[in-house]
C-alpha cells in the first residue's frame, strides 16, 4: 500500500470529517438543549451553500467575506427559525418537531429546486482549482481552507460552550431542564441561543463547502442521514462526542472507500451504527452532555 | 352498549359504501386512490399500534413492506408460487426481521430501538440496490404476472385495477379489524399502560418485552402482505419502494391522527392519502404545499386529531361539580 | 366515527369534482407526461420538462397541429412506480388525454406500460434506459408503447470497436450512478468487450447524491487505467469532473460523457485530451437543426440542452407529427400513425420504429483534442 | 406462624459504595413490618432489589418457600409480592377503573388469544376484575370517580389509587415505598386506615416510612438500617428507645442525653 496513496485517503477523510462534525454538532447542539430532532438542518446547510454561490458568483465577494455574511445570516435565520416555529412546541413535543421540521424540510428544498431549478451551480474563482501538491498527495486549497475555517469553528463552539456564563446555562439546560429551570436560567433565551448557533455553524458548513461541491437545491438530504448517525454514535446531545465521531467516520469513509465498492461503505457506517448501538447503547461517549 | 352497537354500525355502512364505489363510478383514478389509502391505512395502522399505543417510534414500517413486496415477486417469479403464498411469506419473514430487530434492540431501550429501525430501513434500500444477485439490483423486477384466485365453481384474474381495488380494500378492512380488535382488547390496554408507565406495569405484572415484541411483529407481518399485494398491482417492485418518502407519510398519518386515536389515524390516512393527489393541480408547489400544511398542522392541533379529541374528553371531567377533598 | 367519515367524502367529492373540468371537444390537445419533478433525479425531469415544452411551443408557434393549440400536463412520480401508476391513472381517467409522454425512469415507465395498454392511450418513452422495455413493447407485446431514444448496448459497441481500433479498450476503469442508467451502462460496456474477448479492468457504482469521489478516484488512480469509463450525471458529473481534476487524474475518460457540461477551465488546460465519448446527442453537432435547438435552448434556460433534454424534444416531435399525421386527436389512429413515423431527426438522420417499437438514432462519437471537442463519426445503434 | 418472606445476606453495591450490606430479616405471614432510617440507609434500593427493579449482587429472597432471587419484576408481581413507588406512579390517560383492571390482567389466566376472541370466561373474568375494581375504589374513597382520567387526580388521591392497584391482583405481600411522604395529615389518617382495612382482610405488608409516628402507629414490628445495615429489628416500643436508633437518626451526643432523660 504505497503511503502516497494512505495520506492522500487521510488527509482527504480528515477534511470531510470535519465539515461532517460542523453540520453534526449544530444538530447534536439542538438536540442536546431543545430535545428535538431537526431533519430540515440538511436544508439550511442547502440554503447557505446557495447564498455563498450568488454572493461569490453574482456579486464576487471575496472567499473570507462570503463565509462571514452567510454565517451570519445563518445565525439570523436561527433566532426567527425558533421565534417563528420551533418556540411553539418547546417542552415534550419531540414526535411535533419531527412533524414540523420534515414539514419545513419539503418546504426549504421543494421551493428552492422551484425558485433556483435543479442545475447544479459550481463556484468558479482561481481559488477553486489552486491545488497543494506535496509528492503524490494533492488537496485542493478549497479543502484546506474548509478544514481550517472547522478548526476555528471548533475552538469557537469550545470557548462559547465552557468559557462563556451563556454556554454554561446551555449545557445546564441540557443536562437537567427543570434543575436548570430552578435556578432561574431562561431556557426559552438559552433554547434561542442554541438554535441560533446550531444553524448558524451548520451555514458555515455551507459557506465552506460551497467551493469544494456542486451547488444544488438537494445537496443538503444526504448529509442529515450521516449527521443523524453521528450525533447517534456520539451520544446524544454530547457535542464533543459527535465531534470525534464525524471525523472518524470521514476518515474511515475515506479509507475504506479506498478500498472496498463506494456502496459498501454506506452499508458499513449503517450496519456498523447498529452494532455500535447494541454493545453500547448510550453512544460511545454516554450521555454526555445529558447526565 | 347502544353506543358500541352504533359504531359497529356506522364501521359496516362505511365499508360497504366503499366496496360498491368500483360500481358506481368506472373512474379508476377513485379506484387508484382507495388502492393507496387502503395500503397505507394497513401501513400507518401497524405505526400507530407500535408508536401511538406501544411508544415505539419505529422508522422500520417502509422496511417490512419493501421486504413483503420483493420477497412475493421472488418467490412467485422464481419459485412459481401463487401471490397468496408468496404474500404471506413475505410478511412472515417481515414478521421475523421484527422480532430480530425488536429483541436485539429492546433489551437496551426504546431509543436504540428507533435509531436500529432507522439504520434497517436505509440498509433495506441499499441492499434492494446492490444486492444484485438477491434482489435484481437498480432494475428491480418488472412484468409481474397477473394472479389468479382458483376456487370451486370461481376463478378470479386480477387483470384490471378493480380487481387490486377490492383485494386491497378487502385486505385493508381485515387488518384494521384486527388492530381494532387487539387495541380495544386488554391487550391494547396493556399496551398503553406500557407507553403511559413502564415501571408501573411491570409492577403489575406485565412483561413489556412480550407486548412491543407483538405490536412489531403484528404490524410487520400485516405490513409485508400489504407489500406484497401492492407492487403485483404495479407490476413492477424497485428499489424506491423502501423510500423515505414512504415513512414520512405513515408519520405524518399518525401524528396527525393522533397516536393511540384509532379512529384518528384511519380518518387522517384517509386524508393524507388522498392530499398529495389533490395538491397535483400545482405542478411545481405540490410538495411545498403539502410541507406547509405540516407545519400548520402542528401549530394548530398539537396533539393531533386524537389529541384534541382527548382534551376535549378530560374538560368534561374538569367541569365545577367535580368537587376534590 | 361520523367525523372521520365527513373527511373521507370530502376528499372523495374532490377529487370527483377536480376530474369534472373536462375540456371541451374543441379545446387544446392534450398530452400528459409522467417526470420526476421532486426526488433525487428531478433534475432529469427539468430538462425533460424543458426539452418537451420547446417542442410544444414550437409547434403551437406555427398554429398548433390540426387547427388547434397542444398542451402539456406535467405530473411528478418522484422515480417511483407507485407514483407514476396514481399520477398517470388519475391523467387516463379522465379521458382527454391523446398521449402519455416520457415516465424516464426505467421502472417508472414500466409500471406505465399496463395502463395505457388497458387504457388504449399511445405512450411515447423519451429517456428510459432499460432495455426490457423495448423487448416487451411492439409485436407480440404492448403495442402501445413507443421508446424514442435507443437503449445503450448498441452505442457502446459501436464506442468500443472505435477504441479497439486505438487498443485501448483492454484497459477501462468503470465508475457509474449506482441506477439503472448506469447498470445499463456497466452491462453495455461488459457486453460489448465480451465480443472481443476483452472485460472491464474495475467496476465501482456510486449512489446518486454522493458529494465525494476522492476515495475511489484515489483507488482507480492506483490501478493505473488506461481511460475511466464515467457514467455520473448533473450535481455528480460536476463533483466527479472538479475532483478527478484535481487529482491530477491524468487519464482520458469514456463511456458516456457529457462533454458539454465540462468547465471551461479544465477544458481548455487540455486534462480531457484523448477522451473518446458516445452520446445518442452532444449540443455541438453541427447540423442546423440541432444549432438552432441549442440556441433557442440556451437563450431559454441559459445553459446548453443535455441529452435527456434533447430526446425529450425529438421524442415529443415524433409524437406531435404523428397527430398532425393522424388527421384526428383520436389515441388509437395516433398510435398506428406513431408506428408509421418517419421523421427527420435534427441530427440529420429519420427516426423509424423498429417492430419493437424502439428508433435507432445515431449515436455520435466524440472526442476531445487539445480542449476542443471534435466529432469523430456518427454510428448506426 | 411460618414466615411469608425471608430475605438472606441480601447485598447491593453502587460504584464503590455498598448501599445494602448482607441484610437478612423475615416478615411473618399477616404481619405489618415497617422499614425505616435516615436518608440513603439503603430503604428504596432494598425494595427495588427484593422486587425485580434493581438487580442485587449477593444473597437471596424467598416468597413463601419459593426462591425469588433473580427474577425480572413482571414474574416477581406475577408470584404475588407487588409495589408502590416513591415518585407515585398512574396511567394517567387511563380511568381509574381501567388504572385498576390492568393490574390484575396478567395474573388471572385469560391468555391474549382468549382475550381477542372475547370467550365468555374472559367477559365473566373482566366483569369480576370490575367488580373487585370498585370495591377497592370504594375503600380508598375514590369510587365516585371510577371513570375519570388518572391525570385529574390531586397527589394525595393518586397515593391511595397506586395502594388500590397494587392490592388489585390479590398479592400476598404488598410493599409500599413512603405512602404518606408529601401528603397532608388529613390524607396520612385516611391512608392509615386504608392499610388496617387491608391489613385486616389478610394481606401482608412491608412499609417503607420516614414518617417514624406513622410507622410507631402502624407496624407490630419494625426494622431499622443505617449505611446499609440492620441496626434494630423488634416492636416499636423497644426500637424507640434504642440507643443505637437514636444515634442513628439524632447523632450520637444528643442520642445520649435523651436515654438518660428516659432513664
Amino acid at each position: 500500500m504505497d503511503p502516497g496513496i494512505f495520506l492522500q485517503l487521510l488527509l482527504n477523510g480528515i477534511v470531510i470529517g470535519v465539515i461532517y462534525a460542523l453540520v453534526a454538532m449544530g444538530l447534536s447542539l439542538i438536540f442536546g438543549v431543545l430535545e428535538l430532532v431537526n431533519f430540515a438542518h440538511g436544508e439550511f446547510y442547502m440554503l447557505a451553500a446557495m447564498l455563498a454561490y450568488f454572493l461569490t458568483m453574482r456579486l464576487s465577494l471575496g472567499y473570507a467575506a462570503t463565509v462571514a455574511v452567510v454565517t451570519i445570516l445563518a445565525v439570523c435565520l436561527g433566532y426567527v427559525f425558533y421565534e417563528a416555529l420551533l418556540v411553539h412546541i418547546h417542552g415534550g413535543g419531540f414526535e411535533r418537531s419531527i412533524l414540523l421540521t420534515l414539514g419545513l424540510s419539503m418546504v426549504l428544498q421543494n421551493g428552492a429546486v422551484f425558485l433556483f431549478t435543479t442545475t447544479p451551480r459550481m463556484i468558479e474563482t482561481p481559488l477553486s482549482y489552486a491545488n497543494i501538491v506535496a509528492g503524490s498527495v494533492r488537496v485542493s486549497v478549497t479543502r484546506v481552507l474548509a478544514l481550517a475555517l472547522g478548526l476555528v469553528a471548533f475552538a469557537a463552539l469550545y470557548l462559547i460552550l465552557y468559557r462563556t456564563r451563556i454556554g454554561r446555562a446551555m449545557r445546564g439546560v441540557a443536562q437537567n431542564r427543570e434543575a436548570a429551570l430552578m435556578v432561574g436560567i431562561d431556557p426559552r433565551a438559552v433554547s434561542r441561543l442554541a438554535v441560533a448557533i446550531g444553524i448558524g455553524l451548520s451555514g458555515l458548513a455551507g459557506a465552506a463547502l460551497a467551493p469544494v461541491y456542486a451547488v444544488h437545491p438537494l445537496m443538503g438530504f444526504s448529509f442529515v442521514f450521516k449527521a443523524f448517525a453521528i450525533i447517534i454514535l456520539g451520544g446524544l446531545g454530547n457535542i464533543a462526542g459527535a465531534a470525534i465521531m464525524a471525523v472518524a467516520l470521514g476518515i474511515v469513509e475515506s479509507v475504506v472507500g479506498g478500498f472496498l465498492p463506494l456502496v459498501m461503505v454506506d452499508a458499513l457506517v449503517f450496519s456498523s451504527m447498529i452494532g455500535m448501538l447494541l454493545l453500547r447503547p448510550e453512544g460511545l461517549f454516554g450521555r454526555g452532555v445529558r447526565v | 352498549m347502544t353506543r358500541g352497537w352504533l359504531g359497529a354500525l356506522g364501521a359496516l355502512l362505511g365499508v360497504a359504501v366503499l366496496f360498491a364505489i368500483p360500481r358506481l363510478t368506472g373512474n379508476e383514478y377513485l379506484l387508484a386512490l382507495g388502492i393507496s389509502f387502503a395500503t397505507f391505512s394497513v401501513l400507518s395502522g401497524g405505526l400507530n399500534l407500535v408508536y401511538g399505543y406501544t411508544g415505539l417510534l419505529s422508522f422500520a414500517q417502509v422496511g417490512f413492506f419493501g421486504i413483503g413486496g420483493y420477497t412475493a415477486a421472488l418467490l412467485v417469479t422464481e419459485r412459481a408460487w401463487s401471490l397468496w403464498a408468496g404474500a404471506v411469506a413475505g410478511g412472515v419473514l417481515a414478521a421475523l426481521v421484527g422480532l430480530v430487530i425488536g429483541y436485539s434492540s429492546l433489551r437496551l431501550s426504546r431509543h436504540s430501538f428507533a435509531i436500529v429501525s432507522l439504520s434497517f430501513a436505509l440498509l433495506c434500500m441499499i441492499v434492494a440496490r446492490d444486492w444484485v444477485s438477491l434482489t435484481r439490483g437498480a432494475m428491480g423486477i418488472p412484468g409481474l404476472p397477473v394472479p389468479g384466485l382458483d376456487l370451486p365453481g370461481w376463478r378470479w384474474r386480477l387483470s384490471r385495477p378493480a380487481d387490486f381495488y377490492y383485494l386491497l380494500l378487502g385486505f385493508a378492512v381485515m387488518a384494521q379489524a384486527l388492530f381494532y380488535v387487539v387495541v380495544s382488547s386488554r391487550l391494547g390496554r396493556a399496551m398503553r399502560a406500557i407507553k403511559l408507565n413502564e415501571p408501573l406495569a411491570q409492577s403489575h405484572g406485565i412483561d413489556p418485552l412480550r407486548y412491543k415484541l407483538l405490536a412489531i411483529a403484528l404490524s410487520a407481518w400485516l405490513a409485508g402482505i400489504a407489500g406484497g399485494f401492492f407492487v403485483f398491482y404495479l407490476t413492477i417492485v424497485d428499489p424506491s419502494i423502501f423510500d423515505f418518502y414512504y415513512t414520512e407519510t405513515m408519520l405524518i398519518m399518525v401524528i396527525i391522527g393522533g397516536p393511540g386515536s384509532f379512529w384518528g389515524v384511519l380518518g387522517s390516512s384517509a386524508v393524507l392519502a388522498a392530499l398529495p393527489d389533490l395538491l397535483r393541480f400545482t405542478t411545481d408547489l405540490r410538495m411545498v404545499l403539502y410541507g406547509a400544511v405540516l407545519i400548520a398542522a402542528m401549530l394548530i392541533f398539537p396533539g393531533g386529531v386524537g389529541g384534541w379529541l382527548d382534551r376535549r374528553r378530560l374538560r368534561r371531567w374538569r367541569r365545577p361539580s367535580l368537587t376534590t377533598p | 366515527m361520523r367525523k372521520v367519515r365527513l373527511i373521507v367524502a370530502a376528499a372523495m367529492m374532490a377529487a370527483l369534482g377536480y376530474s369534472g373540468l373536462a375540456g371541451s371537444q374543441e379545446g387544446p390537445i392534450l398530452i400528459g407526461a409522467s417526470i420526476p419533478i421532486t426526488g433525487n433525479v428531478s433534475n432529469f425531469g427539468q430538462h425533460s420538462r424543458w426539452g418537451a415544452e420547446l417542442a410544444v411551443s414550437e409547434a403551437n408557434a406555427k398554429g398548433g397541429v390540426l387547427g388547434r393549440k397542444i398542451e402539456i400536463d406535467f405530473q411528478d412520480n418522484r422515480c417511483n412506480p407507485a407514483e407514476a401508476v396514481k399520477s398517470v391513472t388519475q391523467m387516463l381517467a379522465e379521458k382527454k388525454y391523446v398521449a402519455i409522454f416520457d415516465g424516464l425512469c426505467s421502472s417508472a415507465a414500466l409500471a406505465i406500460m399496463p395502463l395505457v395498454e388497458r387504457a388504449g392511450v399511445p405512450f411515447v418513452v423519451a429517456n428510459a434506459s432499460a432495455t426490457s422495455i423495448a423487448e416487451r413493447s411492439g409485436v407480440g407485446g404492448n403495442k402501445w408503447t413507443f421508446k424514442v431514444n435507443p437503449t445503450d448496448l448498441s452505442m457502446l459497441d459501436a464506442l468500443v470497436s472505435w477504441l479497439d481500433k486505438e487498443g485501448k479498450a483492454g484497459n477501462i476503469a468503470f465508475l457509474g450512478e449506482d441506477s439503472d442508467f448506469g447498470r445499463a451502462g456497466s452491462t453495455g460496456l461488459e457486453t460489448a468487450l465480451k465480443k472481443r474477448n476483452l472485460k472491464l479492468a474495475s467496476v465501482d457504482f456510486f449512489q446518486k447524491g454522493n458529494a465525494d469521489f476522492t476515495p475511489v478516484f484515489t483507488k482507480i488512480k492506483a490501478r493505473k487505467p488506461a481511460l475511466l469509463a464515467l457514467y455520473a450525471v448533473d450535481a455528480d458529473f460536476q463533483n466527479a469532473i472538479r475532483q478527478w481534476y484535481s487529482l491530477g487524474g491524468g487519464v482520458p475518460l469514456t463511456g458516456r460523457v457529457l462533454v458539454d457540461q465540462v468547465p471551461k477551465e479544465i477544458m481548455d488546460s487540455g486534462f480531457l485530451d484523448g477522451t473518446t465519448s458516445v452520446q445518442p446527442y452532444d449540443p455541438s453537432v453541427d447540423t442546423p437543426g440541432n444549432k438552432a435547438f441549442v440556441e433557442t435552448f440556451r437563450k431559454l434556460h441559459n445553459i446548453a440542452p443535455i441529452l435527456v433534454s434533447f430526446e425529450s424534444y425529438e421524442a415529443m416531435k415524433v409524437l406531435i407529427d404523428a397527430i398532425r399525421r393522424a388527421g384526428k386527436a383520436d389515441p388509437a389512429t395516433i398510435r398506428d400513425a406513431l408506428a408509421a413515423t418517419k421523421m427527420p431527426s435534427i441530427l440529420g438522420t429519420t427516426i423509424e420504429f423498429d417492430d419493437h417499437n424502439l428508433a435507432h438514432n445515431n449515436a455520435i462519437i466524440l472526442t476531445i483534442k487539445s480542449g476542443k471537442v471534435m466529432v469523430l463519426g456518427m454510428s448506426k445503434t | 406462624m411460618s414466615s411469608l418472606l425471608e430475605v438472606r445476606g441480601l447485598t447491593k453495591r453502587y460504584l464503590g459504595l455498598t448501599a445494602v450490606d448482607g441484610v437478612t430479616f423475615d416478615v411473618e405471614r399477616g404481619s405489618v413490618v415497617g422499614l425505616i432510617g435516615p436518608n440513603g440507609s439503603g430503604k428504596s434500593t432494598i425494595v427495588d432489589c427484593v422486587s425485580g427493579f434493581q438487580p442485587a449482587h449477593g444473597g437471596q429472597w424467598m416468597l413463601d418457600g419459593r426462591a425469588l432471587t433473580g427474577w425480572p419484576a413482571h414474574r416477581i408481581a406475577g408470584a404475588g409480592l407487588t409495589r408502590t413507588f416513591q415518585t407515585v406512579r398512574a396511567y394517567d390517560e387511563l380511568s381509574l377503573l381501567d388504572n385498576l383492571c390492568v393490574a390484575t390482567q396478567e395474573s388471572d389466566g385469560v391468555g391474549w388469544l382468549a382475550s381477542l376472541a372475547r370467550t365468555r370466561r374472559l367477559r365473566s373474568t373482566e366483569t369480576a376484575a370490575a367488580a373487585r375494581a370498585r370495591g377497592l375504589l370504594a375503600t380508598v374513597g375514590l369510587a365516585e370517580y371510577a371513570g375519570a382520567p388518572a391525570a385529574m387526580l390531586s397527589y394525595g388521591q393518586r397515593k391511595l389509587l397506586a395502594i388500590a392497584a397494587a392490592m388489585m391482583a390479590r398479592p400476598r405481600l404488598v410493599v409500599l415505598d413512603e405512602p404518606v411522604a408529601g401528603v397532608n395529615p388529613t390524607m396520612v389518617r385516611r391512608i392509615e386506615d386504608v392499610i388496617h382495612q387491608f391489613n385486616a382482610e389478610g394481606v401482608t405488608l412491608i412499609i417503607v416510612e420516614h414518617n417514624v409516628d406513622f410507622i410507631m402507629s402502624l407496624c407490630g414490628r419494625v426494622i431499622v438500617l443505617e449505611a446499609g445495615r440492620k441496626i434494630a429489628d423488634g416492636p416499636p416500643s423497644l426500637i424507640r428507645n434504642d440507643p443505637r436508633v437514636l444515634a442513628a437518626y439524632l447523632g450520637q451526643s444528643r442520642a445520649t442525653e435523651i436515654s438518660h432523660e428516659r432513664g
